[in-house]
């Protein structure tokens, strides 16, 4: 059974190298409903905006994407991905918003040679040890953005710092990620993943008096976070912190003006200052009548990366090395301004500061402050030996 | 006299604010048929729970052939060789006579353990011939491949016994094995009664006076959740506390 | 005069086994019956038919003037039949008190009805336990307890359950004697019991069943008459 | 210490009383007509919903609240007379298949109309912040949600303890057919009875839609915790509900706050950082174990 | 209820099936629909779970909402081994099987001290623990679940193409119910069904009844494992939400659909529900309607569930 497999694939790719494909199908599971949705939901429409920018088309190929709700659950993504990857033969894979999820995905795709452009989830082993040729990750690695804050943190001085994170292996990575660049004494609270009541835990924050409050909670975990902490009036002495995608449009939009005065950081912010960003922010708006959250920068990014990739090999998708170095070369233009791939296929990036407040109309929203990192690659890359 | 097959001694058991049983003191000896009535409500079918292991005392002793039962537990008591029959009705409907006696058969301890997996209980001719006979004693060899759903309720009751029976028992508790029964009914149950006391031991809770004056050898009076009298059916027949309480105000 | 209860060849099964095979019964207001019979003969089924607890398979129930058979329990209880069943059947997590207060009504507009008040006049034991629970009393008083809920709906009809069963001799009589006075005060009463020498002094009409069917009906000087009757339908 | 205990027995009376609210229902629906009703979670997280959209409709909170739950019970009355007469009768299985199938569809429906994304629900801005008691600050919406808890509570206990109808509706939980005999239309009580528990799920649903979020899947959760409030209070019983609601929300809360603590001080950090939150999550599941092994019917058995 | 006799006519038809199965991953691979070997590995995989279910509750009468816990558990066993470097099936899955078994054991001799909706609660209660340990078992991956990257080897044959682990699969399921057909005839069968019709009945004709109930409760819990270690290599990941309490709502709808106590029960509603699944699906999103209004519809009309209506239990 094996060998015939195998060699309906090599006679495939054989057919392949010689005619381009004429259309370009792209395997979209994301988490679509469910306490996460709102991420995947952004990615998707940053992702949608593009191609409908690039007139349905990708790098010249008629692009067709094949929307899945993962439901933030491994098994309903592995069903579907097989389902995309065996039935519908999909080229490239992208959307999965959840590092665990993209963990259990991961094998099928790198096993059947398809490339997945990661639009947020980073996990740190396919930064590391497992890293894949056929992994891309155009967001960041997962503990960039916690790496930024403890930088701050710890600049800042703070002495006395509580962290609140679900008790998963992502809320471990944001510990250890925080950690890494804040020294001082910490006190960590876990929650269960998905908890939206934290009165339990206020009470342990009110009862440690901390001076700062780091705190990774994804999605719809956050934003009750934010509210139970500022109805229960902690936000008089402890300076909140944490990862730009918990103080993001989303996430502000929900919460409302208890959020002000919030620190936390970034790569991308809505405001930045470059032309492909500026289109990007106004033509979102137009489309979506809302504010972009990075989640949606990323998508975006996601689909010009695919674009810029496939015109590179011009539209032949079987040469799968030609492919793999056309995606490494990196050749579009990022609303975030300007980055490079690492050897392990993560972003080699800024990272800013943001602070939540009104803007000039009056809208909460985040404003950058200032740059923390310069061209900051993760702290996994050196254990990547990629093949 | 030699011991007694079943022992009761100082037996009591309150439900919420009622005493069901009060200090009950009772004997069946081997090869008797030993009557037990009283009016309704009066605790038999209790005392026949606590025998059989369905109830356990709030105090009290149960000896049986010489050894404590008082905490076994139904099953163990069973194999100890007590078997019963209940108020109502007790087989099952939906399995023929000669399944619901070979189930009785297979759940001896000689007839080896149930934690066989693979041989078909169809195949087990021996089992099947045994139950027979079991049936043959209460009159139903012919009825054998009826579902007992179908038989009439004198049958089911007859097959309750074969039941019973099988599990080879010492002492046979039945708990109103007339009950529900016609005239001609009961004629027969009374007169398989009589043929099964020859081998074994008989506790009989019933209300039909007739057929407890015509079977027991001794009769015993348990009203109120006490044991106001016992001996042979002439000495309670004459008992003036039992007239009184319990055959009624009308002899 | 017309009868308050009629019942006309009632028929009860449960599921293929048939149970009455059509029993005739006929009351008038104020009259008490009984309904005699040896164990599992059919006088409970009859009385359970009567208030809805079992589906009537054929026959019919008359009362009051109304066809009352396939009404809901809950309907005839208003039409004014009221049960004191077998086994007593207090509800364990109702007070005394609650039993009397919960099911009080006096839908006829009776000038002095039935009250819990008038109940703790007619059963002073019941007045000391207003507060315990139904499952704290002893049997007696949970007897009397469940003639006083079935009297506070001011019924009709008091149909009584094997009511003196199991009971000490002392209590029996007490039972009794409350019937006597609600015979007395012109409640119709429909009774199952085994005594029948009271019955024969309290009653006017008995019925007696027999495996389902009325075997003998008559009145209480007839019944008196023929102890043969007692003995073999009876067991007396 | 002392302030962190207090504030916790503060947030484990919030939790329990919102609880309550879901499981006096549900134990009533399970000890009166002995139906096993999954669709019970399903009823609150549809409350939540039509809270929410009223509340959006209408832009004032207690108005929403107050339709959301009129919305509700009117559902449960529709539900209750097309659907749950008929489920009464059957067995345990065929319930628990019926209303998993509602489970289903009331979870789709909800997608269909209001989409995947949660839907937000604002407390009235007046009681978005805290306000001071005894020395701290405590989040004034949650005195509101344990006021409303406590009053709905006591008037639950007015109405089952001290009213006729609730004399019936536990005479009916005890022995459905003699009640009827009394006179009592038991099956217009019982609908009576869904109806009420309907529109306390919804009022559970609306007070906590503020503080937690109103999502699909919102039920299901929420509706094991209720369960195992009513098998530890005992199945039909309001007072079992109350207590074994309170139980299971001051062990919960208490649990989570101070068994980390608690093993942080006797384990090493890391063991006592996972096994604290583990430990958190099945206390209650262990205690609900606990419970049945010593009395099998639950602290306050319904039927003697 | 009568006791299970096999129809002659079922044999045949599941020799056909069988049969019909040996040869689909070929016509499959010829139609280039290779994927829907994957899909029916995992169509008979739930089979084999939703039997084991059906053998606890339909021939055991013990209606448990926990029986994903021993699915989940057979999953973990097959992951943790495999991640260790055991990848033989042969000792794999029987390991799975004894873990999720003894597991089961020791569940049920807590739980089936309770009768009734207690059982159901406390069946539920033990799944909830176990599914909240293995969320926070770091070690195991918590939340995440345990990745399986190799496929077992069977014999030190590679299970690693997808129709080789049909074929397993297959296999399994077939032993399984061919196993569940004798038991359920032989003593041990005859007895449970009897428990379930009148445990004090058989109580009072001296069978140890709690024993036997565990027995089942065990092999029931025990083959579940095998179907959750399966489910583990074909979708290369042992996840906390195979013990949630809505796989085992599933599993419970799957036999009932199916019919409880018909030997096919399980079998039938699992190809069933997970047909549907596929083909509503793809016709509209939001399918999960339809399926509640056919389960409604099953509950109301069809009460014994599907298999009923191909045959008596006691044909």
């Amino acid at each position: 059974m094996l060998p015939r497999l195998t060699a309906l694939a090599a006679a495939l790719m054989l057919a392949g190298s010689v005619h381009a494909a004429d259309k370009v199908k792209v395997g979209f599971v994301s988490t679509l409903s469910g306490p996460g949705a709102g991420l995947g939901v952004d990615i998707r429409d940053g992702f949608n905006l593009a191609v409908k920018q690039l007139n349905g088309k990708l790098g010249g190929l008629p692009a067709e994407v094949l929307i899945a709700d993962d439901q933030q659950n491994p098994d309903v993504a592995k069903q579907a991905t097989d389902k995309l990857l065996k039935k519908d033969k999909v080229d490239f894979m992208s959307g999965i918003v959840f590092s665990n999820i993209m963990l259990a995905v991961g094998p099928a795709v790198f096993q059947n040679q398809t490339f997945y452009i990661s639009a947020n989830a980073g996990p740190s082993q396919y930064a590391g040890e497992q890293c894949n040729p056929f992994f891309f990750n155009v967001a960041w690695q997962n503990d960039n953005l916690h790496e930024a804050v403890g930088k701050y943190v710890q600049d800042k001085g703070f002495k006395n710092v509580v962290i609140v994170t679900p008790n998963y292996p992502g809320g471990k990575d944001a510990v250890s990620g925080f950690k890494r660049y804040y020294k001082g004494k910490t006190e960590e609270i876990y929650t269960k993943l998905g908890q939206l009541d934290y009165a339990a835990e206020l009470a342990q924050i009110r009862a440690a008096k901390p001076d700062a409050l780091f705190f990774f909670l994804p999605g719809g975990m956050g934003i009750n976070f934010v509210k139970q902490f500022v109805a229960a009036g902690l936000s008089r002495d402890t300076q909140l912190f944490a990862p730009g995608f918990s103080a993001d449009e989303d996430v502000i939009k929900a919460v409302g003006a208890p959020m002000m005065g919030m620190f936390n950081s970034s790569h991308w912010a809505h405001d930045m200052d470059n032309a492909e960003n500026k289109r990007f922010v106004a033509e979102f708006e137009k489309e979506y009548g809302r504010l972009p959250s990075l989640y949606a920068s990323q998508g975006y990014d996601a689909a010009l990366m695919m674009d810029a990739a496939v015109r590179d090999v011009k539209g032949n998708l079987a040469d799968k090395k030609a492919l793999q170095k056309a995606l490494e070369a990196k050749r579009f233009k990022s609303v975030r301004g300007d980055f490079k791939f690492n050897a392990n296929h993560y972003p080699v990036q800024n990272y800013y500061l943001r602070v939540i407040g009104k803007d000039g109309q009056g809208r909460v929203t985040n404003k950058t402050m200032g740059t923390i990192f310069t061209n900051h690659a993760d702290a996994y890359a050196a254990q990547c030996k990629m093949k | 006299m030699t011991d007694p097959l079943l022992e009761v001694r100082g037996l009591s058991r309150r439900f919420a604010a009622v005493d069901a049983l009060k200090d009950v003191n009772f004997t069946v000896a081997a090869g008797e048929v030993h009557a037990l009535i009283g009016p309704n409500g009066a605790g038999k079918t209790t005392f026949i729970h606590h025998l059989s292991g369905a109830l356990f005392p709030d105090a009290g002793k149960i000896h049986f052939n010489g050894s404590e039962i008082t905490r076994l537990r139904m099953h163990q008591r069973v194999r100890a060789g007590m078997a019963r029959s209940w108020q109502i009705t007790n087989v099952f409907l939906g399995l023929s006579a000669l399944d619901n006696v070979a189930l009785a058969v297979q759940g001896r301890p000689d007839a080896g353990t149930s934690f066989r997996f693979w041989r078909p209980v169809d195949r087990e001719a021996r089992l099947f011939e045994e139950a027979r006979t079991f049936l043959e004693q209460v009159g139903l060899g012919e009825r054998s491949g009826r579902l007992a759903g179908e038989l009439s309720h004198g049958e089911q009751r007859a097959l309750e016994l074969a039941m019973a029976l099988a599990t080879r028992p010492q002492l046979l508790l039945l708990d109103e094995p007339m009950a529900g029964t016609g005239p001609e009914e009961s004629a027969r149950m009374v007169e398989l009664i009589e043929h099964l006391a020859r081998h074994v031991t008989i506790l009989l809770v019933e209300h039909d006076m007739d057929a407890v004056f015509r079977l027991a050898d001794r009769i015993s009076v348990l009203v109120n959740g006490q044991l106001i009298c016992t001996g042979t059916p002439d000495a309670v027949r004459n008992d003036a506390g039992v007239r009184r309480a319990y055959l009624g105000d009308h002899l | 005069m017309s009868a308050l209860l009629e019942i006309k060849g009632l028929e009860v099964a449960y599921g293929p086994s048939q149970v009455l095979f059509g029993i005739d019964l006929t009351m008038t207001e104020g009259e008490a019956a009984t309904l005699l019979g040896r164990n599992g003969m059919g006088k409970t089924t009859t009385l359970r038919a009567l208030c809805g607890l079992e589906p009537v398979r054929a026959g019919s129930i008359r009362f009051a003037g109304e066809r009352i058979d396939g009404w809901r329990p809950d309907r005839i209880g208003r039409a004014g039949i009221a049960l004191v069943p077998e086994g007593r059947q207090c509800f364990p997590n109702l007070t005394v008190d609650e039993h009397l207060q919960a099911f009080f009504a006096n839908r006829r507009g009776l000038a002095a009805p039935w009250t819990p008040a008038s109940i703790y006049e007619l059963f002073p034991r019941l007045a000391e336990r207003r507060r315990n629970l139904g499952n704290q009393l002893s049997g007696g008083e949970q007897q009397m307890l469940a003639i006083g809920r079935a009297l506070v709906t001011n019924p009709r009809l008091l149909v009584l359950d094997e009511a003196t069963e199991g009971l000490a001799p002392l209590i029996r009589d007490e039972i009794w004697a409350c019937l006597d006075r609600l015979r007395g005060e012109g409640q119709s009463v429909l009774v199952v019991d085994k005594y029948v020498e009271r019955l024969i002094a309290l009653a006017d009409h008995h019925t007696i069943v027999e495996r389902g069917r009325v075997v003998w009906a008559g009145n209480s000087a007839a019944l008196d008459a023929d102890h043969g009757i007692w003995h073999r339908y009876l067991g007396l | 210490m002392t302030q962190l205990f207090l504030e916790q027995a503060l947030n484990g009376l919030q939790f329990g009383l919102m609880l309550f609210l879901l499981a006096a229902g549900l134990t009533l629906v399970f000890g009166i007509m002995d139906c096993i009703n999954l669709a019970h979670g399903s009823l609150y997280m549809v409350g939540a919903y039509f809270v929410a959209a009223a509340a959006q409709a209408a832009d004032s909170f207690w108005l929403g609240l107050g339709a959301g739950v009129a919305g509700t019970a009117l559902l449960g009355l529709l539900l209750e007379l097309s659907l749950f007469r008929q489920l009464y009768r059957r067995d345990h299985l065929a319930q628990v298949l019926a209303t998993f199938a509602l489970i289903l569809i009331a979870n789709e429906s909800v997608r269909l109309i209001w989409g995947p994304a949660p839907l937000l629900l604002n407390p009235p801005e007046s009681l978005a912040g805290p306000v001071e008691i005894a020395g701290f600050f405590y989040p004034a919406y949650r005195l509101v949600i344990i006021a409303c808890g406590l009053v709905v509570a006591g008037l639950l206990y007015l109405l089952v303890a001290k009213s006729r109808i609730g004399m019936w509706v536990r005479a009916g939980a005890a022995n459905r057919e003699m009640t009827e005999a009394l006179g009592i239309n038991v099956r217009a009580l019982f609908t009576a009875v869904f109806v009420f528990g309907a529109g306390l799920c919804a009022l559970a649903g609306g007070l906590l839609g503020p503080l937690l979020a109103v999502q699909v899947g919102m039920g299901e959760s929420v509706l094991i915790l209720a369960f195992v409030v009513i098998i530890i209070g005992g199945i039909g019983s309001i007072r079992g509900a109350l207590v074994g609601a309170l139980i299971v929300g001051t062990v919960d809360t208490l649990g989570r706050a101070l068994l980390p603590t608690l093993l942080r001080a006797t384990l090493p950090a890391d063991a006592a950082a996972t096994l604290g939150p583990a430990l958190a999550s099945i206390l209650i599941y262990l205690l609900m174990a606990g419970i049945l092994f010593f009395k099998p019917q639950g602290l306050f058995p319904a039927r003697a | 209820m009568a006791f299970y006799r096999p129809a002659r006519w079922q044999q045949t038809a599941a020799l056909v099936v069988l049969a019909a199965l040996l040869a689909l991953p070929s016509l499959l691979d010829v139609l280039d629909q290779s994927y829907y070997i994957g899909f029916a590995t995992r169509v008979l995989i739930f089979a084999l779970a939703a039997s084991s279910l059906n053998l606890v509750l339909g021939f055991g009468g013990m209606v448990s909402l926990g029986h994903a816990a021993f699915f989940g558990v057979g999953a973990y066993v097959a992951a943790i081994c495999q991640q260790a470097g055991l990848g033989e099936g042969l000792l794999v899955l029987p390991l799975a099987m004894a873990v999720a078994g003894l597991f089961a054991l020791a569940v049920g001799a807590v739980s089936l001290r309770t009768r009734g909706v207690y059982f159901i609660m406390i069946t539920l209660a033990f799944a909830q623990m176990t599914y909240y340990l293995f969320v926070s078992a770091s070690l195991w991956g918590g939340e995440d679940g345990l990745p399986v990257y190799e496929r077992l080897r069977l014999g030190g044959i590679s299970l690693a193409g997808d129709a080789a682990l049909f074929f397993v699969v297959l296999g399994a399921l077939t032993v399984t119910m061919l196993l569940f057909s004798r038991l359920a005839q032989a003593r041990f069968g005859r007895t449970i069904q009897a428990i379930r019709e009148n445990e004090t009945r058989m109580e009072a004709l001296g069978y140890p009844v709690l024993r036997y109930r565990l027995a089942c409760f065990a092999i029931g819990g025990a083959v579940a494992g095998l179907a959750g270690a399966l489910l583990a290599n074909l979708s290369g990941l042992a996840s906390p939400n195979l013990l949630q309490w809505t796989q085992s709502g599933t599993l419970l709808v799957m036999v009932i659909i199916g019919g409880v106590g018909y030997l096919w029960g399980g079998v039938v509603g699992a190809v069933v529900l997970l047909l549907l699944e596929e083909i509503l699906l793809a016709w509209f999103a939001h399918w999960h309607i339809v399926l509640g209004l056919l389960l409604l519809a099953v509950v109301l009309f069809a009460p014994k569930g599907v298999a009923a209506l191909f045959g008596r239990r006691d044909d």
